[in-house]
Parts: C-alpha cells; structure tokens; sequence
C-alpha cells in the first residue's frame, strides 16, 4: 500500500486548479462572438469599408482574448512546470 | 492505526463505503450537474419566442413564416438540453461506471467530470436560440428571402454548436472509454 | 454505533443531485419573460393582432420550458424513484 | 455519544439540495422583470391598450414563473416530506 | 469531549442551505432594475402617463419579487423552523 | 486536546452560509446600473422631465434593493444572532 | 503535536465566507459601467446636458454600489471582528 | 477496504479537472450564436452582401472559437497525457 | 508524523477565499467594456464632443472600478496580512 | 513515506485559489469583445473617424483589463511567490 503524499494532494488540486483557470475561457467566448456579430452587420451595411470594419474587429478581438490566454498559461503552468511542487 | 490527518481522515471515510456506493453518489451528483445545461435552450428558445410574438405583430401576414423559422431555429437550440438529459439519464439507467474495474475514487470523480462537461452546452443553447430570434425577426421582415435567411442561421447555428459537441465527447470519454483507470 | 451505509451516502447526494438539476430552471425563466415582454409590446403595437401575438408568444414559451422540465423529471427520479440505490 | 447517522447525511445534504433548488429563482426574477418593463413601456406609447399590454405581461409572468415553482416544490419536498430518508 | 453530532452536521448544512437560497435574489434584483430603467425611460417620454408607467412597473415588479421570496421564505424556515432536525 | 465540536461545524458553516447569501446582491447591482444608465439618458434628452425620470429611477431601484437587503438580513442572522447553534 | 480545533476551523471557514461575500461585486461593476457607457453616449448627444446627465449617472451608480458595499461590510466583518469565534 | 493511492487521487481530480475546463465551451456557444443571428438578419437585410456578411461571420466565429478549444485541449492533456501522475 | 496544524487549515482556505474574492472582477471588466464600446461609438458620432465623452467615460468606469478593488483588498489582506491566523 | 503536512494542504488549496482568481477573466473578455463590436461598427459607419474611434475604444478596453489582470498578480504571487507557507 503505497499513502497519499503531500505531492500527490499538491498535484490532484492542480488538476482542478488548471480547469477552473479555463473557465475564463467564457468572456473572450462570448466578447469575440459579439465583435463578429457586429463586424458581419457592419459590412453587409458598408460594402466599401469591410477592410477596415474588419481589422477593428480582429484588432478589438485580439485585445479581448488576452484574458482567456492568461487563463491558459496558468493551467499550462499548473500542468507542465508546477511551481508548487518544488516548495514542498 | 486511525489517522490523524483530517485529509487522509475523509478520504479513509470515502473509501469505507464499498466502490459500487460511492460511484452511484457521484452519478446522482453529475446527473444534476449536466442538467444544469437547460439553463442554455430555455434563455434562447424564450429570445426565439420574443421575437416570434414580436414579428407577428410587425407583420401578421407572414405568422405562417416566421413560426416555422422559430420552431426550427428552437428545435436546434434545443440540442444541448437533449444532449444533458441523454447524459444524465445514462447516469442514472445505464450508468457504465459502475461495472468497471478500478480505483473507485477516480471512477466517481469521471460521473461528476462527466455531469461538469456538459454544462458548457449553455452557451450553444441561448447563441442558437439567438440566431433562431435573429432568423425569425429577419424572416417576418423579408419572407421572400427565407431560404437564404434560414440557410446562414443553421450555418452560424453549426458553428455555435461545437464546444457543446467537445463537452459530449469529454463526457463520453469519461464514462465510456475512461483513459484514466488504466494509468 | 451504526456506520453510513452506502445507500444513505447515495441517498444524500441524490438529495444534492436533485437541487443542482432544478438550476436549470434559470433559462425558461428568463427566456419566457422576454417573450412576456415583447408580447406585451407587440400587442401594444398591434391590438388588433392580439389573438395571433399571444399564441406564437405561448408556443415559444411552452418550448422554452422543456429543459426546465427534463430538470425537474430528473430531481422527481432522484427523489421519488431512485434507479442508484437498487444498483446497490 | 451519538455519532453521525445515515439519517443524519441525507437529511443534511437535503438542507444543502433545498438551497440549490431555489436558485432557479433566479430566472423568474430577470424574466419577469423584462416584462415589467415593457409593459410600462408599452402602456406609456399606448395608454389606450393598457388593459391588454398588462393582461398579456401578466400572462406571460404566470408562465416564466412556473421554473420557479418548481424549485420551490422540490425544495418543500426535501423539507417537510423527505421521501429519501424513507428509503433507509 | 463532545463529538459532532447528526444534528450539528444537518444544522451545519442548513446554514449553507440558507445561504444558497438566497442567491435567487439575483434575478428579481436584475429583473426590477430594469423595469425601474424603462420606467424612468418612459416618463420621461410620455410624462402624461406616468401613473400608468409607474403603475405598471411596480405590478410587474410586484410579480418579479415572488422567486426572491420563495428564497428567504426556504432560509427562514432552514433557520428557524428547521424541519429536517425534527426528523432526527 | 480540544477537537472539533458540532458548534464549532454550524459556527464554521454559517460563515459560509453568510457570504453565500451575500451574491444576491449582484442582482440590484446590475438592475439599479442599468435604471442609472437610463435615467442619465432620460435626464439627457427630457431634461425638463429630470425630476419626474429621477423620482421614477429612484423608486424602482429601491424595489430592487430588496432582495440585496433579504441577503444581508440573512447573513447578519448566521453572524448575530445564529439561531442555530440554539438547537444544538 | 497541535490538532485542529474548532476555532481553526471557524476561522478558515470564514476566509471562503469573505471571498464569496466580495463575488456580489460583480453587480455594481456591471450595472455601473453600464451607467458609464449610456453617461458617455448622452455627453455626446447633448453636450449642453452634461451636468445633468452625470449628475444622473453618479446618483444611480451610488445606489448601485450599495450591495457591493453589504458584501465589503460582511466580509470585513468576518475577517477583523468575527462574531463565530466569540461564540465558541 | 481499498486503500486510496497518490496516482488515484491525482487521476480522480484530473476527471474534475477536465470537466471544468470545458464548462468555457458556454462562451463561444452564445459569442458565435450572437453572430449567426447577426448574419441572418444582415442576409435578410442586404441579401446582395451574403457572401460577405457569412465570411466576416465565419472570421469571427473561428476567432470565437478559440478558448473553447484551449479548454479542449487542457481537458485532453488531463485524460489523455496526463503529466501530473508523472510528476509523482 | 507531522500533522496538519489548525494555523495550516486557516492558510489553506485564504488561498481559496482570495482566488474567491478576484471573481468579482467580472463585474467592472464587462461594464467598462460596455462603456469603451459605448464611448468610441459616440466619438464616431460626435468627434467634437471626444473630450467630453472620454472624460465622461473614464469617470463612470472609475466607479465602476471599485468593487473590483474592494475584492483585490481582500485578497491581499487573507495572503499579505491575514488577521485570521492571529486569532488562533 | 512522507505523509500529507500542512505546507502541502496549503499549497494545495493554493493552485485551486489560482485557478479561481482567474475566473474574473470572463468580465474584460466579455467587456472588450462588445468594445470591438462597437469600434467595429463606428468605423464601418464613419470611416474619417477611424483613429479617433479605434483610440477610444483602446483605452476603454485598457481599463477593462484592469480586474483580469489582478486575477493574474493574485495566481502569480500563490504559485510563484507564495507567502502563505512563509507563515506556517
Ligand atoms: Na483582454
Ligand atoms: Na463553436
Ligand atoms: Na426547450
Ligand atoms: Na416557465
Ligand atoms: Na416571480
Ligand atoms: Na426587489
Ligand atoms: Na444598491
Ligand atoms: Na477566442
Ligand atoms: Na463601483
Ligand atoms: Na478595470
């Protein structure tokens, strides 16, 4: 019988850490969806200015994904290069 | 000797009940969790049905129209309700866990992994049931142009399905074809 | 000293199961009010169109309150005709 | 001494199931509060239907709130007719 | 020493049953938000109306509170007429 | 040695139980947002109306502050006055 | 040796109570931003209003933030004046 | 009684884990319907700028799309080629 | 055998009562948003009026900042100066 | 055999406390996607006033980020910099 160690808690409970942190995933989600909806509406209204409707788009969707990669990086964190681990 | 680690404590109280006992506990927990999903079709379809009213107000001549495009923009937002209920009711029915050999802590926490995953079908529920308003509004407007209004709304409906599909797959996976016992 | 069986720990969380399945009920609720409202604005603008309004109102309605039935009928099994514990 | 019964954990995560049945309320309460406000816009631009913009608000209301009666009833259930701890 | 009882863990959870419950509060507090916001809106616009808005508002209210009170009715009774401890 | 007592679990539990209760009042906090942003509107366009729009906006929001005041009424209870650990 | 005493776990208990308390500030956040944004459009539509409308905005936005405050109350409560403990 | 090992318990939190992570499917499922219903309505309006209005939706949409996927992923990563239980 | 100490109990539920307390950051994240979008569509209206509009802007979105403060406040205070562990 | 301390527990509930802060991602993803929704329709709308709309909605969406990058500094400091376990 091999007990449960202290690493082994660390480790479950950043399994859980990391799919909580993936949950922010929503905003971008829903942000993004919106900026297409408008962006779609924009350009079937002004033909002639789709180049730029569209890079304002893209341009305010990539500002609105930042939040959903942090989300990202710390599960990544958590999965590949968990820092709690080593202060035990 | 009795622990005196409140951890270990609990999780030596979770393993004195038998396997079986524990698996169902969790299915009960993640049947209600995957219904949690309903929350999706039941904000869109009522968007779809606003917009319905609203353009048999508008234009009663077309109410013909535009029902039909709300019953089918609904019926496709309705997916994500149907897809947690077949989840919740193999949980509970046909529950597949319970035969499979292996730790029971990790076998119970795949049915609440399971019910956890398919919550994400909110999100296509009220998107297409959006699309279903958008479709129907659009339709009442124009109904000679139904064909191409209700070809871009299934179109965009499609789009807006897939993480509900990835959230069955997940759950499948976790009870179905479980990777994790086997490590 | 009696100890939990394992039907009572499957009873309890059934009893857990039942509430989390009636959160569905938030989407019917909101969705159906929405088209309250906007039947109420439609027949507002169209009274003669009344009748119509408030039966497209009605049919969208009564297929928006689905998933807060299937919610329902689960927490109903889980509480009156519990499948788990005759697996036990 | 009198340690924790089977008994005890069901009727204690029926506490816990009662509570989280009522957050269906939540729907209900935005729905309905939808409505409300069309409605008193409705009656604002068209003084003369305000019989029937409220008859239909109010019919509207009555369906959006079925979801949160439902919560209600499981929640009295668990309570006052627990059919869980008479499975024990 | 006096270990935890049944009772205390069914009264331990009835507190997190009461507070759960509370959360339905939400809704109607969105829901009369907005109904308060069209109503400001709407007599602004028809000032000659505002006992009907006004009326209209408050009944729609009115009908959004119920859920919320469902909430605090199931909390009140968790707190202080605790049905489940009697069944102990 | 002094372990846990069943009071110290429904003491420990009402915490919880409190700042459960507490996230009710995201509600009025979106609804009264949403009354403020229309009254600023209204008092921007009618600004001879300003005083009937801000008495409307005021009234509403008020009805919507009640389901954050059942929230904390319930959580000042679990602190105050925890009818509870009476039972014990 | 030092096991864990009730008062420990009334204290942790009560750290979870404060952080979910503070989760109620997601509803002034939203609503008044969406205060923000209609103050903004108004500004620009009719310049001439602007101490009307922000006086609007400012006056709705404070009583929006008042569940935000609740939750700050019940949370300081918990973590610098705890009542629980003083029961134990 | 079957003992719990450390692997079982990272595992077991791994299936929570991955559960949660694709809870962030809820946003682009109501970003991308956002814009499906924006592109059926921008189709009704400028049937000539279909080819448009759908390739700007589809952009938007896969931009959508993406933090639904990197919850995919992470829930993959946790069943599939889980890097915690190595760890161990 | 070093058991796990009540001090350590009070440190690990301030971790999750911090990460708690972030949630609220929701609220000021979506209603500044919505008062960016609101704020550079009436600058494409009204270019004249940008200062007045930015200006209007920034100051709603100040208020709207705070309860997202008041969760980060929090958060630091359960990591940096937790007074609960002084209690014990 | 190295048994579960209390160091391990409270880096434990650290990685979930991360994984929470991160949650308050949703909001700036949400906000800022509507944003680029309404910068992409202004510019589409009145294309001389890309620059002054695009400014805007920039520095609107700056501090819409705010509150998401709190969240990231509280996850940051309980992985990287954890003062917690300093106190035990
Ligand atoms: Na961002
Ligand atoms: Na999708
Ligand atoms: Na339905
Ligand atoms: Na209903
Ligand atoms: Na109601
Ligand atoms: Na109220
Ligand atoms: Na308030
Ligand atoms: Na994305
Ligand atoms: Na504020
Ligand atoms: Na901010």
């Amino acid at each position: 019988m091999e007990p449960i160690t202290g690493k082994a808690l660390v480790l479950a409970c950043s399994a859980i850490g990391a799919g909580l942190a993936m949950i922010a995933g929503i905003g971008p989600g829903i942000g993004q969806g919106y900026a297409a909806g408008k962006g779609a509406e924009g350009v079937g209204r002004q033909p002639e200015a789709q180049g730029d409707i569209v890079r304002t788009m893209l341009l305010g969707a990539a500002v609105a994904e930042t939040t959903g990669i942090y989300g990202l990086v710390i599960a990544l964190i958590l999965l590949f290069a968990n820092p709690l681990v080593k202060l035990l | 000797m009795e622990s005196t680690n409140f951890v270990l404590k609990f999780l030596e109280w979770l393993m004195s009940f038998e396997p079986k006992a524990l698996i169902l506990s969790a299915s009960a927990i993640g049947a209600g969790f995957a219904m949690i999903a309903g929350i999706g079709p039941g904000i869109g379809q009522g968007y779809a049905a606003g917009k319905g009213a609203e353009a048999v107000s508008r234009n009663p001549k077309s109410q013909r129209e535009t029902t039909m495009v709300m019953l089918l923009g609904a019926a496709v937002a309705e997916t994500s309700g149907i897809l947690a209920l077949v989840v919740a009711l193999i949980m509970l029915f046909g529950n597949p866990l319970v035969d499979l050999k292996g730790a029971a802590l990790i076998i119970m926490a795949s049915a609440i992994g399971a019910g956890l995953s398919m919550i994400a079908g909110i999100g296509p529920g009220v998107g297409q049931g959006y699309a279903a308003g958008k479709g129907t509004e659009a339709v009442g407007k124009r109904p000679k142009l139904q064909s191409q209004i209700v070809r871009t709304m299934l179109v965009g409906q499609a789009v807006a399905q897939t993480t509900g599909i990835y959230a069955l797959v997940i759950s499948l996976v976790l009870l179905f074809a479980n990777p994790l016992i086997k490590l």
